[in-house]
Protein backbone atom coordinates (compact mmCIF):
# COMPACT_ATOMS: atom_id res chain seq x y z
CA UNK A 1 0.00 0.00 0.00
CA UNK A 2 1.33 3.55 -1.04
CA UNK A 3 0.87 5.54 2.65
CA UNK A 4 3.53 6.55 4.72
CA UNK A 5 2.87 8.65 8.11
CA UNK A 6 5.57 10.31 10.23
CA UNK A 7 5.63 13.03 12.64
CA UNK A 8 8.16 15.37 13.48
CA UNK A 9 8.47 18.71 15.01
CA UNK A 10 8.05 21.84 12.35
CA UNK A 11 9.29 23.75 15.83
CA UNK A 12 9.23 23.12 19.71
CA UNK A 13 5.04 22.37 20.57
CA UNK A 14 4.27 22.21 17.02
CA UNK A 15 4.05 18.81 15.64
CA UNK A 16 3.67 18.09 11.62
CA UNK A 17 2.55 14.84 10.37
CA UNK A 18 3.83 14.19 7.16
CA UNK A 19 1.51 12.35 5.25
CA UNK A 20 2.83 10.28 2.18
CA UNK A 21 0.71 8.93 -0.85
CA UNK A 22 -2.88 7.52 -0.90
CA UNK A 23 -4.81 9.42 2.33
CA UNK A 24 -8.06 7.24 1.39
CA UNK A 25 -11.02 5.47 3.36
CA UNK A 26 -8.26 2.41 4.11
CA UNK A 27 -5.51 4.90 5.14
CA UNK A 28 -7.28 7.77 6.85
CA UNK A 29 -7.75 5.88 10.42
CA UNK A 30 -4.36 6.12 10.99
CA UNK A 31 -3.92 9.82 10.06
CA UNK A 32 -7.34 10.12 12.78
CA UNK A 33 -5.03 7.67 15.48
CA UNK A 34 -1.84 10.13 14.92
CA UNK A 35 -4.10 13.03 15.44
CA UNK A 36 -5.83 11.61 18.69
CA UNK A 37 -2.62 10.84 19.98
CA UNK A 38 -1.58 14.35 19.53
CA UNK A 39 -4.39 15.81 20.69
CA UNK A 40 -4.57 14.19 24.05
CA UNK A 41 -0.99 14.63 24.49
CA UNK A 42 -2.29 18.46 24.84
CA UNK A 43 -0.75 19.87 21.46
CA UNK A 44 -2.70 23.13 20.48
CA UNK A 45 -0.80 24.09 17.10
CA UNK A 46 -0.80 21.21 14.67
CA UNK A 47 0.23 20.88 11.00
CA UNK A 48 -0.33 18.22 8.49
CA UNK A 49 2.07 18.29 5.64
CA UNK A 50 0.80 16.88 2.51
CA UNK A 51 3.22 17.74 0.35
CA UNK A 52 4.10 14.64 -0.61
CA UNK A 53 0.11 12.96 -1.22
CA UNK A 54 -0.86 11.99 -4.18
CA UNK A 55 -4.43 11.04 -3.63
CA UNK A 56 -6.72 12.41 -0.79
CA UNK A 57 -10.41 11.96 -0.45
CA UNK A 58 -13.68 13.02 1.37
CA UNK A 59 -12.34 10.76 4.22
CA UNK A 60 -9.15 12.27 4.89
CA UNK A 61 -11.03 15.69 4.91
CA UNK A 62 -13.22 14.33 7.02
CA UNK A 63 -10.39 13.79 9.54
CA UNK A 64 -8.99 16.63 9.21
CA UNK A 65 -12.33 18.67 9.65
CA UNK A 66 -12.53 16.49 13.28
CA UNK A 67 -8.72 17.85 14.43
CA UNK A 68 -9.61 20.99 13.38
CA UNK A 69 -12.85 21.42 15.49
CA UNK A 70 -11.17 19.88 18.39
CA UNK A 71 -7.65 21.87 18.68
CA UNK A 72 -9.78 25.33 17.98
CA UNK A 73 -12.11 24.20 21.09
CA UNK A 74 -8.88 24.60 22.49
CA UNK A 75 -7.92 28.14 20.75
CA UNK A 76 -5.30 26.25 19.09
CA UNK A 77 -5.06 25.97 14.89
CA UNK A 78 -4.47 22.74 12.89
CA UNK A 79 -2.58 24.35 9.48
CA UNK A 80 -2.00 22.59 6.41
CA UNK A 81 1.15 22.65 4.05
CA UNK A 82 0.35 21.13 0.02
CA UNK A 83 2.22 23.14 -2.44
CA UNK A 84 0.15 20.43 -5.27
CA UNK A 85 -2.25 22.07 -7.00
CA UNK A 86 -3.91 18.85 -7.66
CA UNK A 87 -4.67 18.43 -3.97
CA UNK A 88 -5.28 21.95 -3.24
CA UNK A 89 -8.02 21.76 -5.65
CA UNK A 90 -9.58 19.02 -3.27
CA UNK A 91 -9.91 21.45 -0.73
CA UNK A 92 -10.99 24.68 -3.18
CA UNK A 93 -14.09 23.21 -4.62
CA UNK A 94 -15.29 21.74 -1.34
CA UNK A 95 -14.40 25.35 -0.19
CA UNK A 96 -12.33 24.13 2.68
CA UNK A 97 -9.67 26.12 1.54
CA UNK A 98 -11.76 28.94 3.54
CA UNK A 99 -11.24 27.35 6.65
CA UNK A 100 -7.74 25.96 7.18
CA UNK A 101 -4.76 28.01 6.95
CA UNK A 102 -3.15 26.38 3.55
CA UNK A 103 0.53 26.92 3.03
CA UNK A 104 2.78 26.29 0.26
CA UNK A 105 5.62 25.17 2.25
CA UNK A 106 7.09 24.30 5.82
CA UNK A 107 8.67 28.00 6.08
CA UNK A 108 5.53 29.74 5.20
CA UNK A 109 4.16 27.52 7.78
CA UNK A 110 6.34 28.70 10.14
CA UNK A 111 6.14 32.49 9.68
CA UNK A 112 2.45 32.13 9.53
CA UNK A 113 1.97 30.42 13.15
CA UNK A 114 4.74 32.47 14.48
CA UNK A 115 2.39 35.33 13.78
CA UNK A 116 -0.51 34.13 14.63
CA UNK A 117 0.78 33.08 18.12
CA UNK B 1 -12.13 4.00 -28.10
CA UNK B 2 -15.43 2.68 -30.27
CA UNK B 3 -16.48 4.26 -33.15
CA UNK B 4 -19.87 5.70 -31.76
CA UNK B 5 -22.30 3.18 -31.22
CA UNK B 6 -21.82 0.16 -29.72
CA UNK B 7 -19.21 1.31 -26.33
CA UNK B 8 -16.69 -0.91 -25.06
CA UNK B 9 -17.17 -2.27 -21.70
CA UNK B 10 -14.73 -2.58 -18.81
CA UNK B 11 -16.09 -4.44 -15.88
CA UNK B 12 -14.42 -4.43 -12.45
CA UNK B 13 -16.07 -6.20 -9.50
CA UNK B 14 -14.06 -5.69 -5.84
CA UNK B 15 -14.93 -7.38 -2.37
CA UNK B 16 -17.07 -3.81 -0.73
CA UNK B 17 -13.90 -2.99 1.89
CA UNK B 18 -11.72 -0.15 2.51
CA UNK B 19 -8.54 -1.83 1.17
CA UNK B 20 -10.16 -2.51 -2.23
CA UNK B 21 -10.92 0.63 -3.09
CA UNK B 22 -7.49 2.14 -4.85
CA UNK B 23 -7.77 -0.75 -7.06
CA UNK B 24 -11.42 0.76 -8.36
CA UNK B 25 -9.71 3.91 -8.33
CA UNK B 26 -6.65 2.89 -10.34
CA UNK B 27 -8.53 0.84 -13.24
CA UNK B 28 -10.45 3.84 -13.46
CA UNK B 29 -7.19 5.54 -14.31
CA UNK B 30 -6.14 3.50 -16.65
CA UNK B 31 -9.96 3.41 -18.41
CA UNK B 32 -9.94 7.21 -18.51
CA UNK B 33 -6.84 7.95 -19.53
CA UNK B 34 -7.13 6.16 -22.69
CA UNK B 35 -9.62 8.34 -23.52
CA UNK B 36 -9.90 12.26 -24.93
CA UNK B 37 -9.71 13.39 -21.32
CA UNK B 38 -7.47 16.40 -19.89
CA UNK B 39 -5.13 15.52 -16.93
CA UNK B 40 -7.58 17.33 -15.09
CA UNK B 41 -10.58 15.55 -15.96
CA UNK B 42 -8.97 12.19 -15.48
CA UNK B 43 -7.92 13.13 -12.12
CA UNK B 44 -11.67 13.97 -11.78
CA UNK B 45 -13.13 10.68 -12.74
CA UNK B 46 -10.47 9.18 -10.67
CA UNK B 47 -11.95 11.03 -7.78
CA UNK B 48 -15.44 10.35 -8.43
CA UNK B 49 -15.29 6.76 -8.91
CA UNK B 50 -13.49 6.44 -5.34
CA UNK B 51 -16.17 8.80 -3.52
CA UNK B 52 -18.58 6.49 -5.13
CA UNK B 53 -16.98 2.90 -4.04
CA UNK B 54 -15.80 4.85 -0.50
CA UNK B 55 -19.63 5.24 0.38
CA UNK B 56 -20.30 2.17 -0.69
CA UNK B 57 -17.82 0.72 1.80
CA UNK B 58 -19.29 2.86 4.45
CA UNK B 59 -23.12 1.72 3.96
CA UNK B 60 -21.76 -1.95 4.11
CA UNK B 61 -19.76 -1.21 7.28
CA UNK B 62 -23.36 0.48 8.82
CA UNK B 63 -25.05 -2.01 7.21
CA UNK B 64 -23.56 -5.11 8.11
CA UNK B 65 -23.22 -6.39 4.78
CA UNK B 66 -19.38 -7.77 5.07
CA UNK B 67 -18.83 -10.03 1.76
CA UNK B 68 -20.54 -8.17 -0.56
CA UNK B 69 -18.88 -6.59 -3.42
CA UNK B 70 -18.46 -3.29 -5.40
CA UNK B 71 -19.09 -3.53 -9.77
CA UNK B 72 -17.33 -0.60 -11.23
CA UNK B 73 -18.97 -0.50 -14.57
CA UNK B 74 -17.51 1.52 -17.50
CA UNK B 75 -19.11 1.85 -20.51
CA UNK B 76 -16.43 3.68 -23.19
CA UNK B 77 -17.54 5.60 -26.34
CA UNK B 78 -15.55 8.54 -28.34
CA UNK B 79 -16.98 11.48 -26.94
CA UNK B 80 -18.23 9.64 -23.39
CA UNK B 81 -17.45 7.71 -20.30
CA UNK B 82 -20.39 6.56 -18.05
CA UNK B 83 -19.93 4.68 -14.94
CA UNK B 84 -21.46 2.47 -13.36
CA UNK B 85 -21.13 1.87 -9.53
CA UNK B 86 -23.35 -1.21 -8.07
CA UNK B 87 -23.47 -1.96 -4.80
CA UNK B 88 -25.32 -4.83 -2.51
CA UNK B 89 -24.48 -2.69 0.80
CA UNK B 90 -28.24 -2.28 1.42
CA UNK B 91 -30.32 0.84 1.91
CA UNK B 92 -28.98 3.88 2.34
CA UNK B 93 -30.96 5.61 5.60
CA UNK B 94 -30.75 8.78 5.72
CA UNK B 95 -29.56 9.42 9.69
CA UNK B 96 -31.16 12.35 11.56
CA UNK B 97 -28.08 14.34 12.23
CA UNK B 98 -27.81 15.58 15.79
CA UNK B 99 -24.27 16.78 15.23
CA UNK B 100 -25.71 19.11 12.65
CA UNK B 101 -22.50 18.90 10.94
CA UNK B 102 -22.26 20.79 7.57
CA UNK B 103 -19.34 19.47 6.71
CA UNK B 104 -19.30 15.75 7.70
CA UNK B 105 -17.90 13.36 5.27
CA UNK B 106 -20.54 11.62 3.22
CA UNK B 107 -22.46 14.65 2.22
CA UNK B 108 -18.26 15.79 1.52
CA UNK B 109 -18.09 12.86 -0.47
CA UNK B 110 -21.59 13.08 -2.26
CA UNK B 111 -21.34 16.88 -2.87
CA UNK B 112 -17.35 15.57 -4.76
CA UNK B 113 -18.76 13.87 -7.11
CA UNK B 114 -21.62 16.13 -7.80
CA UNK B 115 -18.63 18.96 -9.00
CA UNK B 116 -16.50 16.48 -10.49
CA UNK B 117 -18.55 14.95 -13.42
CA UNK B 118 -21.07 15.92 -15.71
CA UNK B 119 -24.43 13.94 -14.88
CA UNK B 120 -24.50 12.02 -11.80
CA UNK B 121 -27.96 9.68 -11.63
CA UNK B 122 -28.35 7.58 -7.89
CA UNK B 123 -30.65 4.77 -8.10
CA UNK B 124 -31.77 2.87 -5.39
CA UNK B 125 -32.14 -1.44 -6.15
CA UNK B 126 -33.38 -4.48 -4.06
CA UNK B 127 -29.74 -5.41 -1.96
CA UNK B 128 -27.88 -1.61 -2.48
CA UNK B 129 -27.39 1.34 -4.97
CA UNK B 130 -26.40 2.10 -8.59
CA UNK B 131 -24.61 5.29 -9.03
CA UNK B 132 -24.23 6.37 -12.59
CA UNK B 133 -21.94 9.01 -13.38
CA UNK B 134 -20.81 10.62 -16.60
CA UNK B 135 -18.57 12.69 -18.29
CA UNK B 136 -18.02 13.53 -21.53
CA UNK B 137 -14.81 14.01 -23.42
CA UNK B 138 -13.04 16.14 -25.64
CA UNK C 1 -5.70 -9.52 3.57
CA UNK C 2 -7.98 -12.27 3.91
CA UNK C 3 -7.49 -14.55 7.04
CA UNK C 4 -6.17 -17.91 5.38
CA UNK C 5 -9.08 -19.37 4.42
CA UNK C 6 -11.90 -17.45 1.74
CA UNK C 7 -9.70 -15.52 -0.54
CA UNK C 8 -11.21 -11.95 -2.01
CA UNK C 9 -11.73 -11.97 -5.22
CA UNK C 10 -11.39 -9.09 -7.86
CA UNK C 11 -11.99 -9.66 -11.17
CA UNK C 12 -11.71 -7.36 -14.23
CA UNK C 13 -13.32 -8.23 -17.29
CA UNK C 14 -12.07 -6.07 -20.51
CA UNK C 15 -12.40 -6.11 -24.36
CA UNK C 16 -9.55 -8.24 -25.84
CA UNK C 17 -7.91 -5.69 -27.33
CA UNK C 18 -4.07 -3.94 -27.16
CA UNK C 19 -5.81 -0.64 -25.74
CA UNK C 20 -7.11 -2.63 -23.02
CA UNK C 21 -4.11 -4.60 -21.46
CA UNK C 22 -2.88 -1.47 -19.74
CA UNK C 23 -5.86 -1.53 -17.81
CA UNK C 24 -5.72 -5.11 -16.58
CA UNK C 25 -1.95 -4.05 -15.92
CA UNK C 26 -3.04 -1.22 -13.41
CA UNK C 27 -5.34 -2.97 -11.60
CA UNK C 28 -3.68 -6.20 -10.81
CA UNK C 29 -0.54 -3.34 -10.17
CA UNK C 30 -3.34 -2.48 -7.21
CA UNK C 31 -4.17 -5.65 -6.01
CA UNK C 32 -0.49 -6.99 -5.74
CA UNK C 33 0.49 -3.70 -3.97
CA UNK C 34 -2.13 -4.06 -0.89
CA UNK C 35 -0.49 -7.57 -0.78
CA UNK C 36 2.98 -9.09 1.12
CA UNK C 37 5.13 -8.46 -1.71
CA UNK C 38 8.32 -6.63 -2.26
CA UNK C 39 8.24 -3.89 -4.86
CA UNK C 40 10.58 -5.78 -7.66
CA UNK C 41 7.69 -8.80 -6.60
CA UNK C 42 4.38 -6.36 -7.66
CA UNK C 43 6.61 -5.58 -10.68
CA UNK C 44 6.95 -9.07 -11.93
CA UNK C 45 3.19 -9.81 -11.04
CA UNK C 46 2.13 -6.80 -13.13
CA UNK C 47 4.43 -7.63 -16.22
CA UNK C 48 3.39 -11.37 -16.13
CA UNK C 49 -0.36 -10.53 -16.22
CA UNK C 50 0.27 -7.72 -18.89
CA UNK C 51 1.80 -10.58 -20.73
CA UNK C 52 -0.59 -12.94 -20.65
CA UNK C 53 -3.23 -10.62 -21.83
CA UNK C 54 -0.91 -9.76 -24.74
CA UNK C 55 -1.16 -12.92 -25.67
CA UNK C 56 -4.52 -13.18 -25.15
CA UNK C 57 -4.93 -10.14 -27.67
CA UNK C 58 -2.57 -11.46 -30.22
CA UNK C 59 -4.64 -15.04 -30.67
CA UNK C 60 -7.77 -12.86 -31.08
CA UNK C 61 -6.47 -11.17 -33.41
CA UNK C 62 -4.94 -14.18 -35.25
CA UNK C 63 -8.23 -16.28 -35.20
CA UNK C 64 -10.77 -13.26 -35.94
CA UNK C 65 -12.11 -13.39 -32.35
CA UNK C 66 -12.86 -9.67 -32.39
CA UNK C 67 -15.32 -8.53 -29.57
CA UNK C 68 -14.16 -11.11 -27.38
CA UNK C 69 -13.49 -10.19 -23.79
CA UNK C 70 -10.71 -11.21 -21.30
CA UNK C 71 -11.06 -11.72 -17.70
CA UNK C 72 -8.33 -11.72 -15.01
CA UNK C 73 -9.60 -13.31 -12.06
CA UNK C 74 -7.40 -12.47 -8.63
CA UNK C 75 -8.00 -14.23 -5.91
CA UNK C 76 -5.86 -13.05 -2.57
CA UNK C 77 -4.95 -15.29 0.34
CA UNK C 78 -2.28 -13.66 2.89
CA UNK C 79 0.38 -15.55 1.63
CA UNK C 80 -0.63 -15.95 -1.97
CA UNK C 81 -1.81 -14.48 -5.09
CA UNK C 82 -3.41 -16.58 -7.31
CA UNK C 83 -4.19 -15.09 -10.98
CA UNK C 84 -6.51 -16.20 -13.81
CA UNK C 85 -6.57 -14.74 -17.58
CA UNK C 86 -9.53 -16.37 -19.39
CA UNK C 87 -9.85 -15.27 -22.95
CA UNK C 88 -12.29 -16.48 -25.63
CA UNK C 89 -9.66 -15.50 -28.06
CA UNK C 90 -9.85 -19.49 -29.92
CA UNK C 91 -7.51 -22.05 -30.18
CA UNK C 92 -4.03 -21.06 -30.03
CA UNK C 93 -2.80 -23.53 -33.34
CA UNK C 94 1.08 -23.53 -32.99
CA UNK C 95 2.28 -22.34 -36.30
CA UNK C 96 5.10 -24.26 -38.08
CA UNK C 97 7.57 -21.34 -37.87
CA UNK C 98 9.79 -21.44 -40.85
CA UNK C 99 11.76 -18.12 -40.06
CA UNK C 100 13.22 -20.36 -36.85
CA UNK C 101 13.56 -17.13 -34.78
CA UNK C 102 14.67 -18.00 -31.48
CA UNK C 103 13.10 -15.06 -30.27
CA UNK C 104 9.64 -14.53 -31.17
CA UNK C 105 7.55 -11.99 -29.42
CA UNK C 106 5.39 -15.25 -28.33
CA UNK C 107 7.61 -17.56 -26.96
CA UNK C 108 9.35 -13.92 -25.13
CA UNK C 109 6.10 -13.72 -23.27
CA UNK C 110 5.58 -17.59 -22.22
CA UNK C 111 9.35 -17.23 -21.23
CA UNK C 112 9.32 -13.89 -19.09
CA UNK C 113 5.53 -15.65 -17.40
CA UNK C 114 7.71 -19.12 -16.09
CA UNK C 115 10.33 -16.31 -15.14
CA UNK C 116 8.46 -14.28 -12.97
CA UNK C 117 5.79 -15.79 -11.35
CA UNK C 118 6.07 -19.60 -9.16
CA UNK C 119 3.59 -21.62 -11.15
CA UNK C 120 1.66 -21.38 -14.15
CA UNK C 121 -0.69 -23.35 -15.64
CA UNK C 122 -2.23 -23.35 -19.20
CA UNK C 123 -5.65 -24.97 -19.89
CA UNK C 124 -7.46 -25.37 -23.58
CA UNK C 125 -11.39 -24.19 -22.71
CA UNK C 126 -14.23 -24.51 -25.89
CA UNK C 127 -13.88 -20.94 -26.78
CA UNK C 128 -10.02 -20.27 -25.29
CA UNK C 129 -7.62 -20.49 -23.25
CA UNK C 130 -7.06 -20.13 -19.16
CA UNK C 131 -4.05 -19.18 -17.92
CA UNK C 132 -3.01 -19.76 -13.96
CA UNK C 133 -0.60 -18.15 -12.40
CA UNK C 134 0.33 -18.11 -8.76
CA UNK C 135 3.06 -16.01 -7.22
CA UNK C 136 3.78 -16.62 -3.36
CA UNK C 137 3.94 -13.36 -0.99
CA UNK C 138 6.32 -12.97 2.00
CA UNK D 1 -2.30 7.33 -23.33
CA UNK D 2 1.27 7.35 -21.47
CA UNK D 3 3.15 7.18 -24.62
CA UNK D 4 5.90 9.21 -26.17
CA UNK D 5 8.08 8.79 -29.52
CA UNK D 6 10.07 11.72 -30.35
CA UNK D 7 13.76 11.25 -32.74
CA UNK D 8 16.56 12.99 -32.29
CA UNK D 9 20.31 13.19 -33.76
CA UNK D 10 22.64 11.46 -31.09
CA UNK D 11 25.34 12.81 -33.56
CA UNK D 12 25.65 13.11 -37.44
CA UNK D 13 23.99 10.00 -38.82
CA UNK D 14 22.97 8.44 -35.29
CA UNK D 15 18.87 9.11 -35.08
CA UNK D 16 17.80 8.34 -31.49
CA UNK D 17 14.27 7.06 -31.18
CA UNK D 18 13.17 8.67 -27.45
CA UNK D 19 10.99 6.44 -25.88
CA UNK D 20 8.84 7.73 -22.56
CA UNK D 21 6.17 5.86 -20.92
CA UNK D 22 4.50 2.22 -21.68
CA UNK D 23 5.53 0.72 -24.69
CA UNK D 24 3.34 -2.50 -24.62
CA UNK D 25 1.31 -4.01 -27.69
CA UNK D 26 -0.71 -1.17 -27.71
CA UNK D 27 2.11 1.40 -28.24
CA UNK D 28 4.63 -0.71 -30.13
CA UNK D 29 3.76 -0.34 -33.13
CA UNK D 30 4.40 3.01 -33.54
CA UNK D 31 8.53 2.04 -32.72
CA UNK D 32 8.31 -0.45 -35.23
CA UNK D 33 6.81 2.05 -37.60
CA UNK D 34 9.78 4.80 -36.55
CA UNK D 35 12.62 1.83 -36.84
CA UNK D 36 11.10 1.49 -40.14
CA UNK D 37 10.79 4.79 -41.54
CA UNK D 38 14.65 5.10 -39.92
CA UNK D 39 15.76 1.96 -41.82
CA UNK D 40 14.50 2.81 -45.50
CA UNK D 41 16.31 6.15 -45.01
CA UNK D 42 19.47 3.71 -44.99
CA UNK D 43 20.42 4.25 -41.33
CA UNK D 44 23.27 2.37 -40.13
CA UNK D 45 23.35 3.33 -36.91
CA UNK D 46 20.30 3.67 -34.62
CA UNK D 47 19.92 4.40 -31.04
CA UNK D 48 16.79 3.65 -28.85
CA UNK D 49 16.91 5.51 -25.72
CA UNK D 50 14.72 3.97 -22.85
CA UNK D 51 15.72 6.20 -19.98
CA UNK D 52 11.94 7.66 -20.08
CA UNK D 53 10.27 4.13 -20.19
CA UNK D 54 8.47 2.84 -17.20
CA UNK D 55 6.90 -0.59 -19.02
CA UNK D 56 8.22 -2.59 -21.67
CA UNK D 57 7.06 -5.71 -22.44
CA UNK D 58 7.83 -8.53 -24.89
CA UNK D 59 6.21 -6.78 -28.12
CA UNK D 60 8.54 -3.87 -27.34
CA UNK D 61 11.12 -6.48 -26.98
CA UNK D 62 10.10 -8.08 -30.35
CA UNK D 63 10.20 -4.92 -32.42
CA UNK D 64 13.51 -4.39 -31.04
CA UNK D 65 14.87 -7.79 -32.39
CA UNK D 66 13.58 -7.41 -35.87
CA UNK D 67 15.05 -3.79 -36.28
CA UNK D 68 18.73 -5.30 -34.80
CA UNK D 69 18.28 -8.19 -37.57
CA UNK D 70 17.65 -5.73 -40.37
CA UNK D 71 20.53 -3.29 -39.47
CA UNK D 72 22.88 -5.33 -38.69
CA UNK D 73 22.01 -7.36 -42.10
CA UNK D 74 23.51 -4.17 -43.61
CA UNK D 75 26.52 -4.29 -41.12
CA UNK D 76 24.80 -1.92 -39.01
CA UNK D 77 23.76 -1.83 -35.51
CA UNK D 78 20.83 -0.94 -32.95
CA UNK D 79 22.14 0.43 -29.48
CA UNK D 80 20.09 1.04 -26.45
CA UNK D 81 20.41 3.66 -23.54
CA UNK D 82 18.73 2.04 -20.54
CA UNK D 83 19.91 3.17 -17.50
CA UNK D 84 16.55 2.17 -15.27
CA UNK D 85 17.45 -1.28 -13.74
CA UNK D 86 13.82 -2.22 -13.96
CA UNK D 87 13.51 -2.21 -17.39
CA UNK D 88 16.79 -3.12 -17.47
CA UNK D 89 16.17 -6.61 -16.13
CA UNK D 90 13.31 -7.76 -18.63
CA UNK D 91 16.79 -7.82 -21.14
CA UNK D 92 18.64 -9.33 -18.50
CA UNK D 93 15.82 -12.53 -17.32
CA UNK D 94 15.34 -12.98 -21.06
CA UNK D 95 18.76 -13.20 -21.86
CA UNK D 96 18.77 -10.22 -24.97
CA UNK D 97 21.29 -8.46 -22.77
CA UNK D 98 23.91 -10.42 -24.26
CA UNK D 99 23.18 -9.14 -27.93
CA UNK D 100 21.80 -6.11 -27.42
CA UNK D 101 24.94 -3.27 -26.43
CA UNK D 102 23.40 -1.32 -23.65
CA UNK D 103 24.22 1.86 -22.32
CA UNK D 104 23.35 3.82 -19.34
CA UNK D 105 23.64 7.32 -20.94
CA UNK D 106 23.89 9.07 -24.08
CA UNK D 107 27.48 10.11 -23.09
CA UNK D 108 28.14 6.05 -23.03
CA UNK D 109 26.21 5.65 -26.01
CA UNK D 110 28.43 8.21 -28.04
CA UNK D 111 32.12 7.04 -27.33
CA UNK D 112 30.91 3.41 -27.66
CA UNK D 113 29.32 3.47 -31.48
CA UNK D 114 32.44 5.81 -31.87
CA UNK D 115 34.68 2.99 -30.59
CA UNK D 116 32.51 0.19 -33.07
CA UNK D 117 32.47 2.51 -36.54
N1 LIG E 1 -9.86 13.08 17.88
C1 LIG E 1 -10.18 13.28 16.60
N2 LIG E 1 -9.26 13.84 15.80
C2 LIG E 1 -9.55 14.10 14.54
N3 LIG E 1 -10.73 13.85 13.95
C3 LIG E 1 -11.67 13.29 14.68
C4 LIG E 1 -11.44 12.93 16.02
N4 LIG E 1 -12.56 12.34 16.49
C5 LIG E 1 -13.44 12.35 15.48
N5 LIG E 1 -12.93 12.94 14.38
C6 LIG E 1 -13.60 13.20 13.10
O1 LIG E 1 -14.91 13.61 13.37
C7 LIG E 1 -15.83 12.91 12.57
C8 LIG E 1 -16.74 12.02 13.38
O2 LIG E 1 -15.91 11.18 14.19
P1 LIG E 1 -16.35 9.69 14.61
O3 LIG E 1 -17.77 9.74 15.06
O4 LIG E 1 -15.31 9.17 15.51
O5 LIG E 1 -16.26 8.96 13.18
P2 LIG E 1 -16.46 7.40 12.89
O6 LIG E 1 -16.96 6.75 14.13
O7 LIG E 1 -17.43 7.37 11.74
O8 LIG E 1 -15.10 6.91 12.47
C9 LIG E 1 -15.04 12.09 11.61
O9 LIG E 1 -14.95 12.79 10.41
C10 LIG E 1 -13.70 11.98 12.26
O10 LIG E 1 -12.72 11.98 11.27
N1 LIG F 1 11.36 -2.99 -40.33
C1 LIG F 1 11.27 -3.51 -39.12
N2 LIG F 1 11.86 -2.88 -38.11
C2 LIG F 1 11.83 -3.39 -36.88
N3 LIG F 1 11.26 -4.55 -36.57
C3 LIG F 1 10.65 -5.23 -37.53
C4 LIG F 1 10.59 -4.74 -38.83
N4 LIG F 1 9.89 -5.61 -39.56
C5 LIG F 1 9.54 -6.61 -38.74
N5 LIG F 1 10.00 -6.41 -37.50
C6 LIG F 1 9.90 -7.29 -36.33
O1 LIG F 1 10.10 -8.60 -36.75
C7 LIG F 1 9.10 -9.47 -36.24
C8 LIG F 1 8.22 -10.03 -37.31
O2 LIG F 1 7.71 -8.93 -38.09
P1 LIG F 1 6.28 -8.95 -38.75
O3 LIG F 1 6.08 -10.26 -39.44
O4 LIG F 1 6.14 -7.70 -39.56
O5 LIG F 1 5.33 -8.87 -37.48
P2 LIG F 1 3.74 -8.75 -37.44
O6 LIG F 1 3.23 -8.92 -38.82
O7 LIG F 1 3.30 -9.83 -36.48
O8 LIG F 1 3.46 -7.39 -36.86
C9 LIG F 1 8.29 -8.65 -35.29
O9 LIG F 1 8.76 -8.89 -33.99
C10 LIG F 1 8.54 -7.25 -35.70
O10 LIG F 1 8.54 -6.43 -34.57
Amino acid sequence: MNFKIETENLEADVPVIELEGEVDVYTAPQLKQQMITLLESGTKQMVVDLTKVDYFDSTALGVLIGGLKRIRERDGNLSLICPNPRIRRVFEITGLDKIFDIYSSADEAKAGIRVAR
Amino acid sequence: MEANGEPAIVELKIPCKPEYVGVARLAILGVASRMKFSYDQVEDVRLAVGEACTTSVEWASKNGRHGTDIIVKSSITDDKLMVDIIDGAGERREETSDSGAEYDPENLGALLITLLVDEVTITSQDSGTQVRMIKYAG
